[in-house]
């Protein structure tokens, strides 16, 4: 048979290596994941991709393919990202988002709010402090919420809008210093899951079981360990 | 070069010619050429610089597409309205008028290229080739690692080893000094002697078209001026071929006589004969002569008491002026064979030469050629 | 250090570039060939598109690509059609893809050297009776060796750091299409940075060797060429 | 159709792509002449490192970049200390990144061709009173006119393209280092298919007469070379 | 090629002399030379093919790194131990052995190459060569669709244009016709006669060696077998130059009567004089006559009624056996000048001809080069 494959956004790299250890061991089932941006999967999925389950960094990509037939069960957040500023300069970011126009601050990074739901969550901060205006001239665009961290991480900037998931994990731990940007400021990113028309035809009981898992104690353990907000 | 379609030449009743008839226009020349040429022998196409010789060897080879061509060899239709049979169909061997060799083989690999792509070559005949041409030292070498001469020699050898029914050579032994066209010229000769492969040959030197032709081309601007047998065309002395200082006349001799203790030899022609150094030929042997008219100088009575040994009498058969008004050219039938003589006019006058008068020819012994 | 996943990154890549610059060579040459060759006026069309897809950002190319091939596509129906199956996230699928992209780096360099080789040679060998067939492989190739050379070093650099349109019609399939390229992007994801530069590296060093090695040959003195 | 944004992108993929290819003309023509003629041991080596860039996928190549050109990276510094100020995120930065990616393309096709040239004609120039330089200009640079044509396209089409390097250094700026590529990226990304399709058309079409444009004007015959 | 080091020759005490030693290894050659040529006037090097010719031509302009070096032109140091100057700063003009047109410039562009980078230059030198060589009508040509003779007319322009002080020509004529070479000849003695350009020229045509050098050298193998001033070289019987049929002597002679009438003319040597073809030369004129020993003939007596009018008496100074057993050359003095004449041995017994004896010589009067 065909290995059981998860399409996977992004970011939930290094916490699907988690879940995956741990479902291995309730179900013996291996699952596999398979590592793209959430549009991109999108698209693959569209065209045929041998994908069984997708778990999406929002919930839109998921909502359309379930709307168009691709995936068999409406989407339902499994968690939510939240948002960091991070910093490896040593800039002040204790005065939070209204702080970064300090005139010491330079380049500031987020993830594209047209393709990103980081981007768009981050812009929404930025317009509760008043001061979006003021940070355009400031502002850089990663192509992801990674390549944000890319740009913290090489100094390019010196600030980031990254998520929680990514600066407390054990690779990033100890570099720079990163507070929580507050959580009334911006809408938490719910991002679905949904198992997919390829799952249910080739892959269904370990669809199934994995889309049940993603939603059980020990997952949800786990995610929140990662620094995700649960549902 | 000739499209590869892959049509055949259809052969034809056999009539051991080269019918060859090109209309080529180009810029600024234009190539008019309607030729039969003997299928065995040497033709030496022979022009002034530009005149068309290199265009026409092309055109025979199958390299040019002229607009209107019509080409048959030895009865085979090699090109006729839209048919043209490629090159690398064409059994030909070609020495271009720079080497080419192929910069990225050796000289041994140029030799053997043709060699392995054409069976009814021989290996003997390569070997017989690089003998020849003194290549041995040179096989392992890159053809850039050559000077001139031997680049060229290369070439000759590499047309040579694919045994061809037809021989393009178009100037092979510009660069070579003269003792090695001497050895060449004599292989070039046999190879016509005994290979019956016609041989098409481009020169500009006298002494190579003296020495080779059968029959003769003369190119200019595009047009064929003069053609025909060598020797008939030598003898004419209206001919608008004018070999410069080499004009003279072609015999068809034969060793008839050896004299061990002078290194001399004996060749007798049709009319007469004349002495000459010794050379490795056997009693009987036929060979040609070629005496140029600078060589010969006239008499009225036998002269005596001469290094000039040969004397030939004979009647004046016709007068010509030369090149230069102060210079002309007699014409002297002797037996059944011409020769002809340049002198001045002043000892034409001195001497009161005419028509229809008896003279005495006296011609150098050692300034005759094998 | 190198993962068990990363190094069959490694081969699935070596596999890859090795087959694209292969078959490149198979499909470009002629290609070059013709477009020297050739006398009819449109080659000056076909030689612009063969450099066109060069011009698209590679995801977007690729996005294209997966739109052709997947089930609705020409190209896809087509393969579905001939009982070939379906090509995306598949290697094959990866090597039509990076096939069509690398078109370029084969073509280009293969054109420059082959119009360097002149008339000359070409009618020199139909004199010695090497049929046009003959004549491309006895003296056009090799006195094109170093347009030859430069084309596969290009199209093989190329192939191995392709990445977008990998990503995209392959699909991150482990051990079917995870190339390294792939496979360093999922480690830079991850923020697992010492692994991706352990891999990096490693590709790094390991292309170097393979175009030194290219580049001895070419300019060893002794070649004959 | 194209909005105002679109067409800036337009024009900022232009400006880039003219700049690095008359860029790595001026720096492409020495690296390559040095390749042929030098005869010191190493310069395998060097040709070899000029070609490395291409390996590395073009995210992580250019994620190295902004560590080399960050304000700790060594190019950083550098930049800083000669007060060029920061070049991540700006043009400028493209253009270097653009131009250390493209490399390759343009030495590789013109290594070819100066070494396709050979000896003679440099030795003939020399007898005619030309200085090394001039015999360059003079013989060197038109004898290899259509390796310079070919090296030309092969960088415009891959600057036009690229995208990953483009996205790292650039930080998809509007108007500063939002090409085009980036901007058909974002569109299809966002699902903007139209957009990307209408951009994309016009960037392939504008590509495909630049390309047509070289190609005949290569192949016109009455040229001379 | 020579480094382009940044230093400049240094002048020394001007010699007017060439001064060059080279020693080049080659895989298989190796050119060890050591020679003072003069510094005016036409040097020929000869010898056959593979002998090293070009590559002491090259030496010569810059263009090989031999590993002992030593070059001095007319005081100028143009190479000795690590020093060299670079060829584009040398004063040459070089005709390569093969064409080497630069094929993406036209023929004029060519041609108008080293004149724009030579101040010395003037566009009237480039005019009078392409007037001479008729290059007019190529002008606008491409390299690549000229004729080889064109090309090599084209290149002989090119080098002349740059007005040099050295001219370098690796056998310039070879692809050209008789008529050709007859228009360039007198052009090549002019160009020395006024110009005082020494020209270090390549050959293997006898009728060139014969009628431009002032000078010789024959090489074998790397190595310099002979060389001298030509008219020492020629008369020497034992030299190891043999030019084949062509071995004879030149001598200077002067107009000295014009005979309208028969278009003749006298020419005056040291010690005799010959009737020759008239040619549009003022009475007086110096020039220099070639006489081969195959035009000269030997009697113990006055020859009358013969078409040959030029009798010179003289006594036998030497006598030798040449190339082949049969045949023997004897040199006559006549007044202050030598000639030689080639005979059958047979006859020289016959006639009885030994050193001291008085003969009589006769010349063919259009025999004589002029
Ligand atoms: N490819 C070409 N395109 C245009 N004209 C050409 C081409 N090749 C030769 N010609 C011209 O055609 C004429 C004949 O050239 P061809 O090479 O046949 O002369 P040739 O008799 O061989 O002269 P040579 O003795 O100098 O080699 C010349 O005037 C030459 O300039
Ligand atoms: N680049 C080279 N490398 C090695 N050997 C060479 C090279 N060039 C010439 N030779 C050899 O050196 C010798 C002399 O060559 P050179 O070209 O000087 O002869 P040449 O006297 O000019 O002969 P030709 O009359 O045939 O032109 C030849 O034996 C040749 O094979
Ligand atoms: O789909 Mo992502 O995790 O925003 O790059
Ligand atoms: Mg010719
Ligand atoms: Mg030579």
């Amino acid at each position: 048979a065909e290995p059981f494959t998860v399409a996977i956004a992004a970011n939930l790299k290094y916490v699907f290596d988690d879940l995956a250890a741990e479902f291995k061991q309730e179900t013996g089932i291996e699952a596999q994941s398979v590592l793209n941006a959430s549009g991109k999967i999108a698209t693959q999925v569209r065209q045929g991709a041998p994908f069984d389950v997708f778990m999406s960094a929002d919930m839109e990509f998921p909502e359309g393919l379930y709307k168009e037939g691709f995936a068999v069960t409406a989407p339902k957040p499994y968690a939510y990202g939240l948002l960091v500023l991070w910093s490896q300069t040593g800039a002040d970011l204790s005065k939070g988002v209204a702080g970064l126009t300090d005139a010491a601050i330079g380049k500031v990074a987020i993830a594209n709010p047209k393709l990103a739901p980081f981007g768009k969550q981050a812009l929404k901060a930025m317009e509760f402090y008043k001061v979006k205006v003021a940070l355009e001239p400031k502002l850089v665009y990663g192509e992801s919420i990674t390549q944000v961290s890319q740009y913290v991480d090489s100094k390019a900037v010196d600030v980031g809008f990254s998520a929680k998931s990514i600066v407390v994990a054990p690779e990033t731990t100890g570099k720079g210093k990163w507070v929580a940007v507050p959580e009334e400021s911006y809408e938490p990113i719910a991002q679905g899951v949904v198992i997919l028309k390829h799952g249910i035809d080739n892959n269904a009981d370990a669809a199934r079981k994995f889309y049940g898992f993603v939603q059980s104690e020990k997952a949800r353990a786990i995610f929140a360990k990662n620094g995700y907000k649960l549902p | 070069m000739c499209g590869a379609r892959n049509q055949t030449g259809v052969t034809d009743m056999g009539m051991g010619e080269i019918q060859a008839r090109f209309h080529l226009a180009r810029p600024s020349f234009t190539l008019d050429v309607d030729l039969t040429l003997p299928g065995r022998g040497i033709t030496v196409l022979f022009g002034p610089s530009g005149s068309g010789k290199t265009t026409l060897l092309r055109c025979i080879a199958g390299l040019e597409q002229p607009r209107e061509g019509y080409l048959r060899f030895q009865g085979e239709r090699w090109q006729e309205d839209a048919y043209c049979l490629p090159t690398h169909r064409r059994p030909i061997g070609y020495v271009f008028q720079e080497a080419s060799l192929f910069p990225h083989l050796t000289v041994l690999e140029n030799l053997r290229f043709g060699l392995r792509r054409n069976t009814q070559a021989r290996p003997a005949d390569l070997e017989a080739a690089i003998a020849l041409l003194e290549l041995t030292p040179l096989l392992g070498r890159n053809p850039a690692n050559l000077s001139g001469g031997e680049r060229q020699r290369v070439a000759m050898a590499r047309a040579l080893a694919v045994r061809p029914r037809l021989l393009l050579m178009d100037e092979p032994l510009a660069a070579l000094d003269y003792a090695r066209k001497q050895e060449i010229l004599p292989y070039l000769e046999r190879l016509h002697d005994n290979l019956d492969i016609p041989l098409l040959y481009v020169s500009h030197a006298h002494d190579e078209v003296a020495r080779l032709a059968d029959h003769i081309v003369m190119l200019q601007a595009g047009r064929v001026l003069a053609q025909g047998p060598l020797l008939e065309t030598l003898a004419q002395l209206d001919t608008p071929i004018r070999l410069g200082e080499d004009s003279g006349v072609v015999l068809q001799a034969q060793v008839s006589e050896l004299d061990q203790e002078w290194h001399l030899m004996r060749l007798a022609f049709d009319g007469g004969s004349v002495w000459t150094r010794q050379r490795d030929l056997p009693l009987g042997r036929q060979l040609r002569v070629h005496i140029q008219a600078r060589d010969v100088s006239v008499a009225i009575r036998p002269q005596t008491d001469s290094s000039i040994q040969n004397q030939l009498q004979g009647v004046v058969d016709a007068m010509a002026i030369d090149t230069h008004p102060g210079v002309m050219l007699i014409r002297v039938k002797v037996g059944a064979s011409v020769l002809i003589a340049r002198l001045t006019k002043r000892s034409a006058s001195t001497l009161g030469i005419t028509v229809g008068q008896s003279v005495w020819l006296q011609v150098k012994s050692v300034a005759l050629m094998e | 250090m190198l993962s068990i996943e990363d190094i069959q990154t490694i081969w699935l890549t070596i596999k890859l570039a090795s087959l694209v610059t292969l078959l490149l060579l198979i499909i470009g040459t002629p290609v070059a060939w013709w477009l020297v060759r050739s006398r009819v006026w449109w080659k000056g069309l076909v030689a612009s598109v063969v450099a066109l897809p060069l011009v698209l950002p590679p995801s977007v190319l690729g996005f294209y690509l997966l739109l052709a091939m997947g089930p609705q596509g020409p190209l896809g129906k087509l393969t579905q059609a001939t009982g070939l199956g379906s090509l995306p996230f598949t290697f094959w699928g990866l090597v039509l893809a990076s096939v069509l992209y690398s078109l370029p780096f084969m073509v280009q360099p293969l054109h420059t050297a082959f119009e360097a080789i002149g008339e000359r040679p070409l009618e020199v060998a139909a004199t010695l009776r090497a049929s046009p067939l003959d004549t491309f492989f006895s003296v056009v190739v090799p006195m094109s060796w170093p347009g030859f050379l430069t084309a596969a070093m290009l199209t093989f650099a190329h192939t191995v750091g392709e990445f977008g349109v990998v990503l995209m019609i392959g699909g991150n399939v482990p051990g079917q299409t995870r190339v390294a390229s792939v496979q360093i992007y999922d480690h830079v994801e991850a923020l697992e940075y010492s692994q991706a530069h352990t891999l990096a590296a490693v590709m790094l060093l390991f292309s170097f060797l393979v175009l030194l090695a290219l580049h001895v040959w070419r300019t060893q003195p002794n070649r004959g060429y």
